[in-house]
């Protein structure tokens, strides 16, 4: 390996390393904020400026806060069970945090800094969606590996759930990112945002949109986020897999799965949301790089109004979900795309008819797969004594 | 607010510090950064007991909102937080528990005893299943007095709290020069605990009337 | 009408060569984020099936019975707080009621309303603290919750305006209330009853037809009508699995006759989690109907009746109940001609209503037994005493 | 005043619909039962609770409200009784101890109540019939009534303790029961406290 290569790879992903988890900081920020505004609260806006003596009076809105958690947690001590296998107990948190981080180099964000090192931009790789499945993968193993080496109760159910759930959504999520692969011809993620220029986006088609909702809501199942955060049910299960650690394991815990929320958020923008299209980024290319983060942030927002929100699935309602109605109807959005792709779309009154024939057929099946799962759920009606 | 200079080996008075400061110069130490940032984000073990664990929950609502402290991060297992709030009548068959939560809990650790029962029994005092104050067993950092105390003596128990962590030192801390702090988790017996307190963080107050043993008991 | 017991569902081990499998044995408790305090279920999982439950209890048992034998009449009213702790009116009232038995004394007028009053804003604070609390089991993360305190606080104010304290209001006497409420009291009681409905308004709107609440609870932790008789339980969850029996329509005390109300009850013998949470909105309505009469029935007198000095009752023996928020609260008492009760007994409608949780939890998910036991609504200063 | 047994009638705050011949049937049907006047119960024979609660519920008596214990302790009544020459004398007599337990029973459907049955036993050894095989409500109550007060029920499902620690000793609601002594001094005590420091452990 050339020395300018590994200078190139450095200066490629170094700053990936560094943006996201402050952005992560920010997130945490941001969702503790928002929630506090969901509940008619204010949030965290004391902790101030470290290390001057007026910090107290500068807090800035609280930005402090995540810089505050992070260091307590660094010091924070770290505790192994007694029973605990030391060596997965070390390793799971870690092999949680390596696959989003990897899957970050494959999102097609044109930096100002990744031009010139075009051999080395990880996103040429032309399987970057399979390789992206296939990585994230890898999150099931570390969360069952956390469950399992805690020898803890909890732990374990926290890990068989997260097994179960993540297995399951894995299949619509992949079916759903299927559609855009066909349409494009290609697993490469910058030709996939290449191909949606301008305001070509594929969530401005029908079969685009049935599949962006089904990613998201598959995605939300991918990083236990509410209403699908069972493994790490805070009333039923105490706080899952992660129940047994502390300090700083916790922390990359934490990190890992904001991190891989970006990741997943950052693959749907790539695939239905026109990677970094956006207006203006014709006379400033740069702008292209923001726009991406401002959509990955975008479904940010709407996972954590999800999260202050809705109240969680049961398991085998989960489960359920999974195997009953998204992947059935995923599997449907294909065939539809396929013919919507056949149909010639020249006028308008063309185009209509498709959205119109398309969606009624999906909404058809949705209503359909509904009626089929839970068929006698329904508000009741309640007499009065006098 | 600000923060008391704590600087046991650099003496540096606050007047040299505000000159420096005014010249654009910070003075500190790590562990005033430290301690700045455990004391920005203390997270309590949601961790209710009885009647006091409502007014918890209360504090932490949209009227008091613990949040802004940094505080409503409200861990439900005690691995992940720093503050203990017992919140209500400890039993003496409740009394093992608390102790091995306690236990639980990782360096740096604090505990606020929240209520008259969680300092002394309280008005259940004279029960035979009543511990008569949580600071038997594990040392208490705040007591927060009332039955049950307001939210807003929640949010003041919190400040006091992070005041005492901004004061400390990382050299002299419990927390960092005794490894984990673990006591003796009490065991039942026929009528009551054992032992009946700890002696490494309780002593019975001494009695100016105390008579010697064999008279009292004779 | 036998005795119900239902049994539980036989679930037979997969044990095959060479796999070790079993059940796992799951303590929650007493310290878990969704037993309401420090009660504890022994839980035995096949997988995440609950196979059978055993309550625990104790862990915050304060002595009460023994602590108020040991103490004059009026000395354990503030004792009565602390039994339900959301509800320190209702205690209140239950408690002054078995004694006014054992003495007749004629309660005034305006202590009359007041304490139907009192009672009422109670029932709201608590059905709204079990709908958060019930809804938050679910794993809303809070912020129906937060809503519910919002408007408690409200009512916890006009609490603290009239007694002085916010949750343990040692409000009751013998014979009366201590105090009158202050000046302008009935008006901004009137006002936060008048508020009320738009929250509520607002409050189903978020909840009662959300498709996941709505396919979390519906069959789930079913109550038949018979072992819910049997068991003894009372109170909203009674009604929820049809019976309409309601301790206000039946006994009549205080002045409960003079009201127009209706006592809301599920159709039906289903009486699972989804009945008991509706009838509580319900019945919130009811009270609020109660409240708006009661507030314009109020006229001007004393509050306090003729109580005696000292509280020394010849011996008797009575028992005296109201419907609280989670049921028929009652006090047994011995009179033996002393200050001092000779027996003094708490009929916990908490515990009593735990009575059924193993029947219902078997055969569901661990998820689902913990919202179960919310929506069995205890408290655990109730059910250990 | 209220007169003993007045809990049965109803009152302005009391209850509502309440037969107050109600004991009058269970009488005849259980000749052997006793009828309580002073406190309003009816007294079930020994041996056959079981039985009269089954034939209760036979006859609606459906829902069983509150279940608890009384310890009576063993002591002296001076009575006056008026002799055959009209003398009125004070004679004193020892009354044993016993313990009872109480149930409090309601009909749900025809919504009368309460009817008071008690089971006596005696203090040592205290043996009654369970009645949760007829009412599910009695399960815990009866539990609690063992924890507290010792009375053993047979023919109850599980009969443990419920409030205290297994391995706890006593029962602590019974009136002859010495707490644990673990009073420590403080700056203001109560003379009862005082009393008690003088008589148990000391720690200080």
């Amino acid at each position: 390996m050339s020395p300018d290569l590994v200078r190139d790879i450095l200066i490629a992903t170094v700053p990936l390393m560094v943006i996201f988890p402050t952005l992560f900081a920010f997130t945490t920020w941001l969702e503790r904020k928002a929630l506090a505004r969901i509940q008619n609260r204010i949030g965290p806006n004391k902790v101030g400026v470290p290390l001057t003596r007026y910090g107290g009076r500068f807090s800035l809105f609280g930005l402090g806060q995540p810089l505050a958690d992070g260091i307590k947690m660094l010091f924070k001590e770290n505790i192994v069970p007694r029973d605990a296998d030391r060596l997965f107990h070390l390793l799971a948190p870690i092999l949680a945090l390596i696959p989003a981080m990897l899957v970050l180099c494959f999102l097609p964000i044109e930096f100002p800094w990744t031009e010139s090192l075009l051999p080395v931009q990880a996103f040429l790789l032309d399987g970057a969606v399979i390789f992206f499945f296939a990585i994230t993968g890898l999150n099931t193993l570390a969360i069952f590996m956390a469950g399992w080496a805690s020898r803890n109760k909890y732990s374990l159910l926290g890990g068989m759930r997260a097994i179960a759930q993540m297995v399951s959504y894995e299949i619509p999520l992949v079916l759903s990112a299927v559609v855009v692969v066909m349409m494009v011809g290609s697993l490469n993620a910058a030709e996939i945002a290449n191909a949606q220029a301008g305001w070509n986006w594929f969530v401005f088609t029908p079969w685009g949109l049935a599949a962006f909702v089904i990613f998201f809501i598959a995605s939300l199942a991918e990083t236990n986020r509410s209403p699908f955060d069972l493994p790490e049910a805070e009333s039923e299960i105490i706080a899952g897999y992660f129940t047994e650690y502390s300090g700083f394991k916790f922390a990359l815990f934490f990190l890992g799965e904001y991190i891989a929320m970006f990741a997943i958020s950052g693959l749907a923008v790539t695939l239905f949301l026109g990677g970094g299209a956006g207006p203006g980024i014709a006379t400033l290319p740069w702008l292209s790089a923001m726009w991406f983060i401002a959509k990955i942030f975008a479904l940010i927002a709407v996972m954590i109004w999800l999260r202050g929100t809705l109240p969680r699935l049961r398991v085998d309602q989960l489960m359920g979900f999974a195997w009953k109605f998204l992947l059935p109807l995923s599997i449907l959005n294909i065939l539809v795309a396929g013919f919507a792709h056949f149909i010639p779309q020249e006028n308008i009154v063309s185009k209509v008819a498709v959205w119109v024939v398309s969606l009624g057929i999906l909404y058809m099946a949705a209503k359909g797969l509904n009626q089929l799962n839970r068929p006698n759920v329904r508000p009741r009606d309640y007499k009065y004594a006098e | 607010m600000t923060t008391p200079n704590t600087s046991p080996g650099i003496d540096l008075d606050d007047t040299t510090r505000a000159e420096l400061e005014r010249a654009g110069v910070i003075v500190s130490k790590v562990d005033t950064l430290y301690n700045w940032a455990r004391g920005g984000s203390v997270w309590p073990l949601t961790f209710g007991l009885a009647c006091c664990a409502i007014e918890m929950i209360a504090s932490a609502t949209s009227r008091f909102d613990i949040s802004r402290f940094g505080s409503e991060v409200f861990r439900p297992t005690p691995r992940q937080a720093d503050l203990m709030i017992v919140s209500g009548t400890v039993t003496k068959k409740m009394a093992p528990q608390v102790v091995r939560i306690y236990n639980q809990m990782p360096e740096p650790k604090w505990v606020i005893a929240m209520g008259a029962c969680a300092i002394s029994g309280g008005p259940f005092k004279q029960g035979y299943n009543v511990l008569k104050g949580i600071d038997r067993y594990i040392p208490v950092d705040v007591y927060l007095p009332g039955c049950p105390p307001r939210p807003e003596a929640v949010l003041q128990s919190l400040n006091y709290l992070q005041e005492k962590i901004r004061t400390q030192d990382i050299q002299s801390d419990p927390a960092f020069t005794a490894g984990r702090r673990q006591y003796p988790v009490p065991e039942f017996t026929g009528t009551d605990l054992e032992p009946p307190y700890n002696p490494e963080v309780w002593q019975p107050p001494a009695n100016p009337n105390a008579q010697p043993l064999e008279e009292a008991t004779a | 009408m036998s005795s119900a017991t239902a049994t539980a569902p036989n679930y037979e081990l997969i044990q095959q060569d060479g796999l070790d499998t079993g059940l796992l044995e799951v303590s929650m408790g007493p310290h878990h984020p969704s037993t309401h305090g420090v009660f504890r279920m022994d839980v035995k999982l096949d997988g995440e099936t609950v196979v059978d439950l055993s309550p625990v209890f104790g862990y915050l048992h304060r002595n009460h019975e023994k602590l108020a034998e040991n103490m004059s009449y009026l000395g354990s009213m503030p004792f009565t707080d602390r039994l339900d702790y959301f509800n320190s009116m209702t205690n209140n009232w239950a408690y002054a009621l078995a004694a006014e038995k054992l003495v007749e004394i004629e309660v005034p007028e305006r202590a009359e309303y007041l304490r139907v009053i009192m009672a009422e804003l109670t029932r709201l604070v608590n059905h709204l603290s079990l709908v958060g609390f019930f809804v938050n089991d679910l794993g809303a993360l809070g912020t129906p919750l937060l809503y519910a305190f919002r408007e408690r606080e409200k009512i916890l104010d006009l609490f603290e305006q009239a007694s002085g304290a916010r949750m343990m209001c040692n409000y009751f006497r013998f014979g009366g209330l201590r105090n009158d409420v202050p000046e302008g009291w009935l008006d901004r009681a009137r006002e936060v009853v008048d508020r009320f409905p738009v929250f509520l308004d607002e409050y189903e709107k978020l909840l009662c037809e959300n498709e996941i609440i709505l396919s979390r609870t519906q069959g789930v932790g079913n109550l038949s009508r018979d072992l819910a008789i049997s068991a003894g339980i009372t109170g909203p969850m009674l009604r929820a699995s049809g019976e309409r029996y309601d301790l206000r329509k039946v006994d009549r005390y205080g002045i409960y006759d003079r009201f127009q109300f209706r006592v809301p009850y599920s159709d039906g013998d289903v009486g699972d989690c989804y009945d008991r949470f509706i009838v509580r909105m319900l019945e919130m309505r009811e009270s609020i109907g109660i409240l708006k009469q009661a507030l314009d029935g109020i006229e001007h007198g004393p509050v306090l009746g003729n109580a005696p000095k000292v509280f020394k009752p010849k011996p008797a023996e009575v028992y005296g109940r109201v419907e609280a928020p989670k049921g028929e609260l009652g006090f047994y008492l011995i009179a033996d001609g002393t200050p001092k009760p000779y027996r003094y007994r708490v009929r916990p409608p908490s515990l009593i209503n735990l009575t059924v949780l193993r029947d219902m939890c078997l055969g569901q998910k661990v998820a689902d037994a913990v919202i179960i036991l919310g929506s069995i609504d205890i408290v655990l200063g109730e059910v250990d005493r | 005043m209220a007169a003993p047994g007045q809990s049965q009638r109803p009152t302005a705050g009391g209850s509502h619909g309440v037969s107050e011949r109600s004991h009058e049937p269970v009488l005849q049907q259980f000749p052997e039962a006793e009828w309580d006047e002073a406190a309003g119960a009816i007294i079930a024979p020994l041996g056959q609770a079981r039985a009269l609660a089954e034939w209760l519920l036979g006859q609606g008596v459906d829902y069983c409200s509150n279940v608890t214990g009384v310890d009576y302790l063993e002591r002296e009544v001076k009575e006056k009784v008026t002799g055959e020459d009209g003398k009125v004398e004070t004679v004193t007599r020892t009354e044993p101890g016993r313990m009872d337990v109480v149930y409090h029973l309601y009909s749900m459907r025809k919504q009368t109540g309460p009817l008071v049955l008690k089971q006596r036993t005696g203090r040592e050894h205290p043996q009654v019939q369970s009645l949760t095989p007829v009412w599910r409500s009695c399960e815990l109550q009866e539990r609690e009534v063992y924890d507290l007060f010792g009375v053993d029920f047979t023919g109850h499902p599980d009969q443990r303790r419920i409030l205290m620690w297994d391995e706890f000793e006593g029962h602590p609601m019974r009136k002859d029961y010495t707490e644990p002594f673990d009073y420590e001094w403080e700056p203001t005590p109560h003379d009862e406290i005082l009393d008690k420091h003088q008589r148990g452990k000391v720690i200080v």
